[in-house]
């Protein structure tokens, strides 16, 4: 996940390496909030995994305040951490409408503020952001592929969230392009992703029971892919192929299974944007220059790709799939050098 | 059923206190195998918290209960029923389960208590079968919810002698009979009496008492006053012990002048219970209606009030056609109903005395939706005063209070409403003589200030003591109408089964 | 007089264990007791407590409803709408949610009034069914500013600067949401507590059959009962989109459950045993408190749940072991 | 005649909605009506079943669990965890989540039965409580064959293939958690009407007074009401994590609004106007379907909840109206 951002990071890494050495003191021991909108599922719980592992590195303690994906309850705790006087404070998942009020008031109280997928503008704020249409673009254009551009697809979705949303532009983009496509089914809850879709896939296949029937399921979510997949592998549909976005360690472990019916996925490594968010928090604290705007490539991933002798974590995922994970992004020379002093 | 007429039960030395109140201090009483011992007081003097202490439903601070000369520790219903004694409560629904069928209330302990398996045909047989035994018919497959206070109180019996107890208790259970299911459940209790079984029989009425009982026990403020045969008991002489001075039991009938036609109704009815009634009232009169239990006295003054809607018919209250779909049309159009069941509609247990006597008029008491608080506590002292609710405290909650003093309440409430129509249902049952003279007074005050009273009631002598005229209800029709100076017992009675033919075609 | 020492203390249980958690918290953290951090913990409770109100209410004649979450999706994502889609005044923005709070608590009392399906099912099931509706009315989208419509052309309308002031504007420095939520439970009160339709709907609650036959109206009243709970539970859906400046989609999904926690603590307050506006609040206040202080304290957010839970029974237990200590 | 024949449909008006539902969704999509479907009805309801279950059971005794959702949660997690971390034998795995069921059981009933604060109440904190502990004991991750661990390793275990069969293997062509459920459901029925015990959580519920003059130890029937129905959750917690092989954070939450609903379309099957058990079996069944055959027909995600909804007044209005029309 380096692009084009990372020449920026570089860039202003350099300005910054005249003051590293006495940094070290004022930039101990800081108090860093990780405010979310919704904590559920492993991809979140890897996401705080790479916050916390990149501060703990670098000498900070981040408390996380997650909010049930309750927007209002979010920019209260957003609220709440300014209180409180944080040092740093990184938002996940929010809207610029709810957090914007609270982002200036940390902006006048000199907090820095680093915000992944929230939309969030302002001075001295970093925007990380996950291209979600490319996530979509790239597996839908998998999915054409080896469909041969015709067939029939089920698609699983559900709006409300805008990174769905975006995922949905992409979506429609290719459906038009693809005239041959065709979507004969769709549902999606995110209510109770694990249980309903099963049921819900399990329905379609009854409607379509003929082998040819349907040609992929796209999930717009690893939770639905998960859902998907277990439904067609338990009803040995295996020629239908499923395609997901996002990945964890336990949806690497479903597409390395040749059983499994979910084939390619693609994604930002969670922990990396968790790291990298960090770094930008710091140079923030640093005082460096920083961009007002991070984009994270996304990565594509397919089984054909992966070992079929071991088990990958996604920790492992960089040695065998480009762009993945290790990413440098945000980087910068006294950063290291900090690590290796508060380093045990 | 236990033979041996020497079985005994005692009782010494029980005392039991609720926060604030001694309810029972150092009481005895004892009981025979194939004796009725009736137990005689005031409200509130102690008798169901007596009983409860034997039936293991309250545990007694102090005092020894022993059988056939045995201590026993009776420390829950469990431990009663071991020793075969066995209580059909006062209130009859704490002991009925709504939902369940008849049969199920029927047998409940067997079934709570019993084998593991239930065979259900066998148990409805069985039921119906104890059921058939004190003469009743009520379906056994039936929901209880649906059953009549009267039935329900049948299958409280049918329960008791499913029980093959030693013991029986019975807490007031014919106050919500009629005469000739009275006459069944004395019938019964010969029977148990005739198999050894000792009976406790609790009751108001003392006619009753000294007719069915071999001895009897009077209670006074939680004490034992005396126990002796009750053969030769004189009534006069049984109140006055039991108020502590002296009381001549009578209707104090205050004469009223009788004003111009208040209520006017035309062909009334409601399904099967209520099947075309007319009648017309007059200012200061106190019409009486009278008639079995089950001859639709309650449905036809839910009726009048509102509280369930008419198939058809029409009220007429001084000229004007009365809608009435919800009691509160009749409220407001000054008809107000004391209902049979007080404790469940006539009070609200759990507010105070305050609250519950300035309900029907907030209007009233408050300027612009603000309860003006101390108009309200006057108002409410004003009543308690009038009334002579005991003890005088508006912010007591009625569920403390005595039962004759909660039919106060529920009398009182509506006095300042300055309604046109008092109706009372039963507002005597379950009452001691002393509150009973209370509340004819109020209704004989009501009269003679013109208002129209409607009493509807099954005893007989209450009828006669206080009506001018008497209507005589049965199987949903007036099947007759008395003067008070033609009135007599049997007279009533003719009418009151005259409509039975008629039901059986219909 | 130890007796009586022991009385209040239990009495008052719930709210000393609220004032031990404020102190406790004030003591490890001082920034917990800024006066910014005091207004933002009232502001972070306004909704759930006008939800909560609502719940009071239909709790206060004997019912449940469990429809107040879905009727703060419907109103929020509505008022989003009216503006964002439709380009309304403000008078139009306000209005219809109210009105579709009030439409939804007639529906309650319909079905609980005259078809007299008992409360919870009928409440049930209208929360499914509002729950669909306010998704099918935005297509499962939330609504935003300028946001892409489904036929591609863009949004015309923004929420507006006077609307998102209702959520988070400041008068003489007191937060908008906190002054409306303080005059609504002062409001709530009196009205309970003074007044004869106050009266009336503790009246029915207690025992609705008595009650009717006393002359009250029982179902206007519990007809008002659901319409006022609507009606608040609207309120909580405008303040919500105000908030926040967006119509999320399932935005109430969280508050039914933690506006009912907050009636539940609230019974307990000054002993009451019963549903009061006052009790509410104070239940509002301390899941708050706790939310706030456990931030700042940095325990372990998958803890929050547990101590919260601990918390409530202890404020529970305390009044509870009181009231029946009397009972028995 | 005509009178009696409107009394059996209003008696049998849940089920004849369920029949019309069914034989709608047959005449539009052939496949609905397929051998393999109709098991993939009875599979998709049979965790939400098992729940329903112990629901039903606590609501028999005139009491409300609603920690169970969160006692799915926690057992499927440790189910998992047994597994996966531990790598500990089937037996092991199937008795700790059951004997962890049984605690929450005894917690609930504790808070309600001794300290007496009120059902909803209580279960409502514990629900809070074992959430929070769930979400602490996997600190936040769900639970998969060699997860990566928080130190860096990797977890020995995998779920094995003799749990997994629980959630998806076959006997004779019959899915095994269909024919659990069937079980169960017959079980229980049969439990509940022909055995004494069943009979005195009726009474208990029914009239805890009348219970407790019969002798009937209230308190322990009480207690083993709400022990089943964690029991019954720790079921419905195991079979989770054998459906989908893992153990994920808070699957449980959406069973808790789902079983209620099916609990009280029970009520009204046969006009009972009670909890019972084949009804809460029907109204699972009920909602599976409405899920699966809307999911074929294509209807559009967002507007499941209103139909379901709907269908749901539907059923309560046939039988309230019934019951009512009988009393009034
Ligand atoms: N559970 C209780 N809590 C508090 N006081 C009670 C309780 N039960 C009874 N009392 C009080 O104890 C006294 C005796 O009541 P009890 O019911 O035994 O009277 P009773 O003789 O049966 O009267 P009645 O003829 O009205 O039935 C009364 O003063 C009553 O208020
Ligand atoms: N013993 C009984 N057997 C069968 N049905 C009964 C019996 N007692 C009452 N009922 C039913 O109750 C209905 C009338 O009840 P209602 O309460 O109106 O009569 P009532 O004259 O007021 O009696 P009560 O004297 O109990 O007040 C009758 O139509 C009948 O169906
Ligand atoms: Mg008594
Ligand atoms: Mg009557």
């Amino acid at each position: 996940a380096c692009g084009k951002p990372a020449a920026e990071t570089t860039a202003n890494a350099g300005k910054t390496q005249g003051n590293t050495t006495d940094n070290k003191g004022a930039l101990a021991d800081k108090k860093i909030a990780l405010i979310m909108r919704q904590n559920l599922g492993t991809f979140s719980a890897q996401y705080v995994e790479g916050v916390k592992e990149q501060a703990a590195k670098l000498g900070g303690k981040v408390t996380v305040i997650p909010a049930d994906g309750d927007l209002a309850k979010m920019s209260s705790n957003l609220d709440a951490a300014i209180n409180q006087k944080f040092d740093g404070i990184l938002l996940d998942h929010g809207t610029a409408e709810a957090l914007q009020a609270g982002v200036q008031k940390a902006v006048e109280k000199k907090i820095p503020i680093i915000a992944f997928d929230s939309n969030v503008k302002g001075e001295g704020i970093v925007a990380l952001e996950q291209n979600d249409q490319k996530m979509a673009e790239l597996t839908l254009g998998q999915l054409g592929k080896d469909a041969g551009n015709k067939g029939n697809i089920v698609k699983v979705w559900v709006a409300g969230f805008p990174p769905m949303e975006s995922r949905e532009i992409a979506y429609k983009a290719f459906m038009n392009a693809n005239k041959e496509i065709k979507e004969i089914g769709k549902f999606g809850n995110a209510q109770n992703p694990a249980l309903d879709t099963q049921a819900q896939m399990e329905a379609l296949l009854k409607k379509y029971p003929n082998k040819g029937d349907i040609t992929a399921v796209w999930a717009a979510w690893d939770e639905f892919a998960k859902g998907a997949a277990r439904a067609i592998q338990q009803a040995g549909r295996n020629e239908i192929k499923v395609y997901g976005i996002d990945m964890s360690d336990e949806d690497l472990q479903m597409i390395q299974d040749p059983n499994s019916p979910w084939v390619a996925s693609a994604a930002v490594d969670p922990k990396d944007i968790g790291r990298i968010q960090v770094r930008y928090l710091y140079q923030k604290l640093n005082g460096d220059k920083t961009p007002e705007k991070v984009v994270l490539e996304p990565v594509y991933v397919s089984r054909d790709q992966l070992p079929k002798d071991k088990k990958l974590t996604t920790d492992q995922l960089s040695e065998y799939v480009k762009g993945w994970g290790n990413s440098q992004q945000g980087y910068t020379d006294w950063m290291k050098e900090l690590e290796k002093q508060s380093g045990k | 059923m236990a033979t041996t007429s020497q079985s005994l039960l005692q009782m010494k030395g029980i005392t039991k206190s609720f926060p604030g109140v001694r309810a029972l201090s150092a009481v005895d009483f004892d009981l025979r195998g194939g004796e009725v011992h009736g137990l005689l007081g005031a409200n509130g003097a102690g008798k169901s918290t007596l009983m409860k202490v034997l039936s293991g439903a309250y545990l007694a601070d102090e005092g020894a209960i022993t059988v056939e000369g045995k201590p026993v520790q009776i420390s829950s219903p469990k431990d009663a029923m071991r020793h075969g004694i066995y209580c059909v409560y006062q209130e009859v629904d704490t002991a009925l389960v709504p939902e369940l069928t008849v049969a199920e209330n029927v047998l409940l302990d067997r079934i709570a208590n019993g084998r593991t398996w239930l065979r259900w045909g066998a148990l409805n047989r069985e039921a119906a079968k104890i059921l058939k035994m004190i003469g009743s018919e009520i379906p056994v497959r039936l929901k209880v919810s649906q059953l009549t206070i009267a039935q329900k109180q049948l299958v409280l019996l049918a329960r008791a002698v499913a029980h093959e107890a030693r013991f029986i208790i019975f807490d007031e259970p014919t106050a919500p009979l009629s005469l000739e299911e009275s006459e069944q459940l004395f019938a019964i209790m010969e029977r148990l009496k005739a198999g050894g079984v000792g009976c406790v029989f609790i009751s108001h009425r003392l006619a009753e008492v000294t007719r069915i009982c071999d001895r009897i026990t009077v209670m006074r403020d939680g004490s034992h006053v005396l126990t002796r045969s009750a053969k030769d008991a004189e009534h006069a002489e049984i109140i006055e012990t039991m108020l502590g001075k002296t009381f001549a039991e009578e209707f104090p009938k205050l004469p009223a002048k009788l004003g111009g036609t208040v209520l006017e109704v035309t062909g009334l009815r409601r399904g099967t219970k209520v099947r075309g009634v007319d009648l017309s009232l007059r200012e200061g009169e106190i019409l009486g209606i009278v008639g079995l239990v089950g001859a639709g006295k309650t449905e036809l003054s839910r009726l009048l009030f509102g509280a369930d809607r008419a198939d058809g018919g029409e009220v007429v209250l001084r000229g004007k056609r009365l809608r009435l779909s919800e009691p509160e049309d009749a409220v407001r159009a000054g008809v107000v109903l004391v209902p049979e069941e007080r404790r469940k509609q006539g009070v609200l247990v759990d507010e105070s005395v305050q609250h519950n006597l300035s309900l029907p008029i907030l209007r009233r008491l408050s300027a612009a939706g603000f309860i003006r608080r101390g108009e309200e506590r006057s108002h409410a002292e004003r009543l308690i005063g009038q009334l002579g609710v005991k003890p005088a405290l508006p912010g007591r909650a009625v569920k403390h209070l005595s039962g004759g003093n909660q039919q106060k309440v529920a009398v009182g409430k509506w006095l300042p409403t300055d309604a046109a129509v008092y109706m009372f249902d039963e507002p005597t049952k379950g009452v001691d003589v002393g509150a009973k003279s209370d509340i004819f007074r109020l209704i004989g005050q009501l009269a003679q200030e013109g208002k129209g009273i409607i009493y509807l009631s099954c005893e007989i002598s209450e009828i006669l003591g206080i009506a001018d005229r008497i209507l005589v209800m049965s199987y949903g029709r007036i099947t007759g109408e008395l003067s008070r100076d033609e009135a007599t017992a049997e007279a009533i009675l003719t009418y009151a089964s005259a409509g039975e033919a008629e039901r059986v075609e219909g | 007089m130890k007796d009586k020492l022991l009385d209040i203390s239990f009495r008052y249980g719930t709210l000393v264990v609220i004032g031990v958690v404020f102190i406790f918290f004030s003591i490890i953290n001082p920034n917990f007791l800024s006066y910014d951090n005091i207004f933002d913990i009232l502001r972070s409770i306004s909704i759930v407590t006008f939800v909560a109100i609502g719940v009071t209410l239909s709790q206060i004649v004997d019912g449940f409803d469990l429809s107040v979450g879905s009727t703060v999706s419907l109103t929020t994502v509505v008022a989003a709408s009216l503006m964002v889609w439709y380009e309304q005044p403000l008078i139009v923005v306000l209005t219809v949610p109210l009105a579709i709070g009030i439409a939804i608590g007639l529906l309650n009392a319909f079905l609980i009034v005259k078809v007299r399906i008992p409360d919870l099912l009928a409440t049930l099931t209208v929360m499914y069914t509002i729950a669909g509706v306010h998704k099918t009315y935005t297509q499962g989208f939330s609504v935003y500013n300028n946001m892409p419509m489904p036929d591609g052309t863009t949004a015309p309308g923004v929420v507006s600067e006077s609307f998102k002031w209702l959520g988070q504007g400041k008068v003489l420095g007191l937060p908008v949401p906190v002054i409306l939520m303080i005059v609504a439970v002062i409001a709530v009160h009196i009205f309970l507590t003074y007044t004869r339709w106050g009266r009336q709907l503790y009246i029915t609650g207690g025992n609705r059959e008595a009650a009717r036959l006393s002359g009250i109206p029982v179902n206007r009243v519990r007809t008002a009962a659901y319409v006022l709970s609507g009606l608040f539970a609207a309120v909580g859906g405008i303040l919500f989109a105000a908030r926040i400046g967006s119509g999320q989609i399932d935005a109430g999904v969280p508050l039914l459950m933690e506006s009912v926690a907050a009636v539940f603590v609230g019974y307990s307050v000054l002993g009451a045993g019963k549903p009061n506006v006052i009790g509410t609040f104070f239940g509002a206040v301390l899941i708050g408190i706790l939310l706030n202080g456990l931030t700042m304290l940095n325990v372990p957010y998958f803890s929050f749940d547990i101590i919260k839970g601990g918390v409530l029974v202890l404020a529970l237990a305390v009044t509870f072991v009181h009231l029946n200590r009397r009972k028995a």
